[in-house]
């Protein structure tokens, strides 16, 4: 499988990343500069966690206006797999790839912890290998992760099955709204999502719950 | 010239800040305040003196970097206005 | 003769910070008056904060060399070997003013000073830590310092992208007005790719990287070794701000730069920025240097060569580079997008020279700048030692189940989850063991390979006896590495007393170092790195003395290593070393009593080792499902954290030779509770009596309550909630500036 | 009554997100963007009527909870002014 991570000048999981796709897919991906004006033939682009341009202005604004990303939402209307973690969910949100945007968490603090994820939609390249309503351990590392949409944005993605992760209501650690954790595009090949599954891929990490994410996108290219 | 430029969230758009704002400013006796929004004032000095013409920069910086236009309202201001 | 066109007064020498004395000495030295900005220059040199003018003479005691140590103290951070061409680059310092004035920025820019510092040496940084003390909590600025400094030191190391894995908290009314800010960094760095800031060459550029200078923390330095006063909080605009995304860009470019071969020494600008650094570098290198401030990129119009000189605007680095190499440097630094201008060159002529519009400014001797720094022998005495407590004397608690309760739930016993759950600990994906655990562990690389770091002392331990104190806090460390089943290897040093002017602070620091001294010597835990911060004490007030040690271990297999959580139930619990039930000094004594007084425990170090390297063996050949060593609160608090962790209880057996309070708080050193699977009990058992180490079984797991024979069971639950909530109900009321 | 609270960093501070967004409008090409700062801008509804006691009250909150005097200057605006 070939995959591409953007880094962006502040991205600070791209290694952690980098990491998870290789171990999980056994290919060496791709680490694009956010300057480079094209992507090559990928079955993934990742845009990895961090705070890119220090997340200053609004998360993922500044990262939103980089050359790159006129390539990857080109990919994306091609149907590429585009995955979003953390901030790169929130430069999801700012360039209008997935609807919604992300808040400062509720409590407004930073918070690094573990979290329960029901997975609550399996009809995904990104989320096949889980089950309807399974209930999976990730962490979560951010300060502005407390999504929000209005109403009817809201009820369009419960109608349309694009919600892809929801925080168990005990564990949502940021305030979002029906504990959405992580969303899709209208095409579904598009996933934000606020938790960090690459931290969570091997048994010295703790758990191997969020492989899930990386193999399925391997089943799907099968 | 001097612009200034102030960034609000929309009628509906949730504001964490704000909303702790109020609670800390309850929670120590200020019984008057009410609703407490907080959004951002940005300043910028222009190499530029048609007011015309900076207001329509300013504009276009508003729409595509500086404000979020889905959730926030943005408001120029300009020198001697 | 240079222009000057500021006299230099007795006023003005004194507000930097210079005795009469030490201004004769400049004047002897140079053989004439100095102008304004080579005054600014000395008093950043010669303060107690860059010239260690007060501790110097004790620092050179502590035992600093080991068949690991590749670099000791002297340069930006030590540098230790940890096998394979791998070695691990660490510090720690303090930003205990800053960050009293303005907690949020001294804090951040704490962090950000201890991590430049460790990359400047070649290193990534892999790993954060950091050691707090605040005020008492009914004191009314102590929940605003709390607040501002721990979202500081997240703010900036969440952002930077390195994992903040352990350190230490503490409430003293002794730190009302001087709260203490302990940043420690470690790096990760190939034995051959270390560099230094020894510049090399004559007629070789300087050049300057990283963000612009403004007039940011102008006499920060200065004021960092100044005793504060009230009016201090005037001294306010000195603070710097932090930017983390400018830090990691200086960083990224920083290691490509030194991958690239085009560097040939490197200094970070920290207190003092330019001054401190140029000087460094060329000393070293027995060059003289010549700087031309007006190629200095500047973020606000018209400074002075004082201001620049002084300046400590953040992320900012100094360096020589191969002149040949200038092409692919610069295009560095413009991938980077950070401001880069040779500012100056190397000469033969060992003279530091300033000039600014052209003209000279500054004209000194490089290497006396450095070297002929005044050196203090102070006079000291030592702490009058207490007179020792008989568990005996001591009350005991109506109920034992309630003093453990009161005891989990107080200040400086609760959990500190509210704290580190604002810090990103996984961030590299290498965390093994975040914080909560006796010792942190992060893994090297995926052949199993992987370090511990512990941060600690105990500040009444060291107010009560500076010597047994200062071993304590080495030995508590060691202890703490060792209880994951970590090989110690070295140790930095963060320093934090009062005003070494008065002989009674003198004694007590004196008196610590020879405690650390003893113990690392005795525990081969060399000190490769420190910082001292003297002078914290306000209008005569001075903080507990605080010699914080934060040590590195090695740990050859991760998967051998062992954590605090009760893992099954019916294994067994053995404690492993000689409980005496040493009430003096201890937390039962200082907050349920409130009678503190006696003596700290005695550290007996050959014990420490044995039973050590016992349990440590215990842990490597995987005979073990549990480990934690006893500190404060004692045996009973230790085990109450191993259930609440594993969530699962247990039911322990006092010991009835002593006073049951004794037994339960007593805060023994040298002493471990493992947690044994049936299988492995008596052959355990059988080793410790051959190797000496008292072992003694002391009960089992099991069940949802701890439970202590004859007294009523107390639900994991219960002891959770106490434990849990103090932190987060302190916070959640309204801080205020 | 209403009051718009405009709090700035004192000159000379650094402001690195002033920083980065001068940094993004030069990458668009907007050139003639010189010094940028951020600062926060607040509203707050007040349940009082009195301008001097409600100036007061926000001067308070001001110094007690909403700026950072250290590194920050504020300005209150009232209704009608
Ligand atoms: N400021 C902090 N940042 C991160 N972790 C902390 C901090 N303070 C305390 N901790 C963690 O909380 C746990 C308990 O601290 P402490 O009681 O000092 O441990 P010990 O008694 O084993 O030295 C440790 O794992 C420590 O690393
Ligand atoms: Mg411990």
């Amino acid at each position: 499988m070939k995959s591409a991570v953007i880094v962006f000048p502040g991205s600070n999981r791209e290694r952690d990343m980098l990491y998870a796709l290789e171990k999980t897919t056994g290919h060496k991906p791709l680490a694009i500069w956010h300057q480079e004006t094209s992507l090559p033939e990928v079955d993934l682009i990742v845009l990895p966690g961090g705070f890119s341009f220090g997340d200053y202005l609004r998360t993922g604004a500044i990262a939103g206006l980089s050359p790159i990303m006129s390539a990857v939402k080109e990919k994306a209307a091609k149907g590429v797999r585009v995955l979003g973690v953390c901030n790169g969910f929130q430069i999801l949100a700012e360039t209008g790839l997935v609807p919604g945007i992300l808040l400062r968490n509720t409590h407004l603090k930073f918070v690094c912890k573990e979290v329960k994820l029901e997975v609550a939609s399996t009809a995904s390249d990104f989320t096949s290998r889980y089950t309807k309503g399974q209930i999976i351990r990730c962490p979560v590392a951010h300060h502005d992760g407390n999504y929000f949409a209005d109403e009817a944005t809201l009820n369009q993605l419960e109608a349309e099955d694009r919600i892809a992760f929801r925080y168990t209501s005990d564990t949502n650690p940021n305030g979002s709204i029906r504990d959405i954790a992580g969303i899709l595009n209208e095409k579904r090949n598009v996933l934000g999502m606020m938790p960090h599954p690459e931290n969570l891929i091997e048994p010295a990490q703790g758990g191997t719950d969020g492989k899930g994410i990386f193999e399925s996108v391997l089943e799907a290219i099968a | 010239m001097k612009a200034r430029i102030k960034i609000t969230l929309k009628n509906g758009v949730l504001d964490p800040q704000g909303k702790a704002i109020g609670n800390a400013l309850h929670q120590l006796g200020f019984d008057s305040v009410g609703d407490v929004r907080q959004g951002k004032y940005i300043e910028i000095d222009l190499r530029e003196t048609d007011k015309a013409k900076a207001r329509a920069a300013l504009d276009e910086m508003c729409k595509r970097v500086l404000a979020n236009t889905v959730i926030e309202n943005y408001d120029i201001e300009l020198d001697g206005e | 003769m240079i222009r000057n066109d500021i006299d230099i007064t007795p006023e003005l020498i004194a507000d930097h910070g210079l005795k009469p004395d030490e201004y004769q000495r400049i004047l002897d030295l140079i053989g004439r008056e100095p102008t304004f900005t080579e005054l600014g220059i000395f008093s950043a040199m010669w303060n107690e904060h860059c010239s260690y003018k007060s501790s110097k003479k004790w620092l050179r005691t502590l035992p600093t060399k080991g068949p690991r140590v590749i670099q000791g103290p002297g340069e930006n951070a030590g540098v230790v070997d940890i096998d394979d061409g791998d070695v691990i680059v660490f510090k720690m310092e303090s930003h205990n003013h800053p960050s009293f004035i303005s907690p949020y920025e001294g804090a951040a820019t704490g962090v950000g000073g201890i991590l430049r510092d460790v990359f400047t040496m070649g290193a990534r940084p892999v790993a954060a830590m950091n050691a707090l003390r605040f005020g008492a909590p009914e004191n009314e600025r102590t929940r605003h310092i709390v607040s501002g400094v721990v979202e500081g030191v997240g703010g900036y190391g969440n952002c930077f992208g390195v994992p903040t894995i352990g350190g230490e908290v503490n409430f003293d009314a002794r730190y009302n007005s001087n709260c203490l800010v302990n940043a420690f960094a470690a790096g990760l760095a190939k034995a051959d790719g270390i560099f230094l800031s020894e510049a090399k060459g004559v007629g070789l550029p300087i050049v300057y990287l990283g963000s612009k200078t403004g007039r940011d923390g102008i006499h920060g330095a200065t004021m960092a070794s100044a005793e504060f006063d009230d009016d201090s909080e005037e001294k306010r605009p000195t603070v710097q701000i932090g930017d983390p995304f400018s830090e990691k860009l200086l960083l990224e470019a920083c290691l490509e730069l030194m991958a690239s071969g085009a560097v040939i020494a490197i200094q970070d600008m920290g207190a003092a920025g330019l001054t401190c650094s140029a000087v460094e570098m060329g000393a070293k290198g027995n060059l003289g240097v010549r700087l031309d401030l007006d190629k200095v990129p500047c973020r606000e119009e018209g400074m002075t060569a004082y201001e620049m000189m002084l300046s400590e605007s953040q992320e900012r680095m100094l360096m020589v580079l191969k002149p040949e190499m200038e092409a692919e440097a610069s295009a560095i630094f413009r991938k980077w997008d950070l401001d880069f201008a040779i500012v100056g060159e190397t000469t033969d002529d060992l003279r530091f020279r300033v000039f600014r519009h052209n003209e000279l400014m500054a004209d000194l001797p490089i290497k006396e700048l450095g070297d002929e720094a005044p050196e203090y022998d102070r006079p000291w005495t030592p702490s009058k030692p207490n007179a020792v407590l008989n568990a005996n004397d001591v009350p005991a608690p109506v109920n034992l189940g309630d003093a453990l309760v009161a005891m989990l739930a107080l200040p400086d016993m609760c959990s500190r989850r509210w704290v580190w759950e604002q810090y990103d600990n996984l961030v590299q994906g290498n965390t093994l063991a975040g914080p909560g655990g006796d010792a942190a562990i992060i893994r090297v690389n995926d052949k199993g390979k992987g370090l511990a770091f512990s941060l600690d002392v105990t500040p009444r331990y060291c107010e009560a006896d500076p010597v047994e104190g200062g071993k304590q806090a080495v030995a508590e460390c060691w202890r703490n590495i060792t209880a994951v089943g970590a090989e110690p290897l070295a140790a930095t040093d963060n320093l934090n007393f009062g005003n070494p002017e008065k002989p009674e602070i003198m004694g007590q620091f004196v008196g610590c170092i020879q405690g650390i001294g003893e113990a690392c010597l005795a525990l081969d835990m060399p000190i490769v790195s420190g910082n001292v911060s003297l002078y914290n004490e306000t209008n005569g007030q001075a903080i507990l003395p605080t010699p914080a040690i934060g040590g590195v271990g090695l740990l050859p297999d991760v998967f051998a290593r062992a954590g605090k959580a009760i893992q099954a139930e019916g294994e067994t619990l053995v404690l492993i070393g000689a409980r005496k039930g040493h009430l003096g000094q201890s937390i039962y004594l200082r907050d349920i009593v409130k009678k503190p007084a006696g003596t700290p425990p005695p550290v007996d170090l050959q014990v420490e080792r044995k039973n050590g390297d016992f349990v440590r063996a215990l842990i490597r050949s995987r005979r073990v499902s549990a480990v934690h060593d006893i500190s404060d609160g004692g045996l009973l608090v230790a085990v109450a954290e191993m259930a609440m962790s594993g969530g699962i209880g247990a039911t322990l057996t006092p010991d009835k030779t002593l006073p049951a309070h004794a037994w339960a708080f007593g805060e023994d050193q040298a002493c471990y509770v493992l947690v044994v699977p049936a299988d492995k009990l008596d052959s355990l058992i059988s080793d410790a009596d051959k190797a000496g180490v008292p072992a003694r079984i002391i009960g089992t797991t099991g069940g949802r309550d701890l439970t202590v024979e004859g007294e009523a069971p107390i639900s994991l639950s219960r002891l959770t909630d106490a434990h849990e909530g103090w932190l987060p109900n302190f916070m959640a009321a309204p801080e205020t500036h």
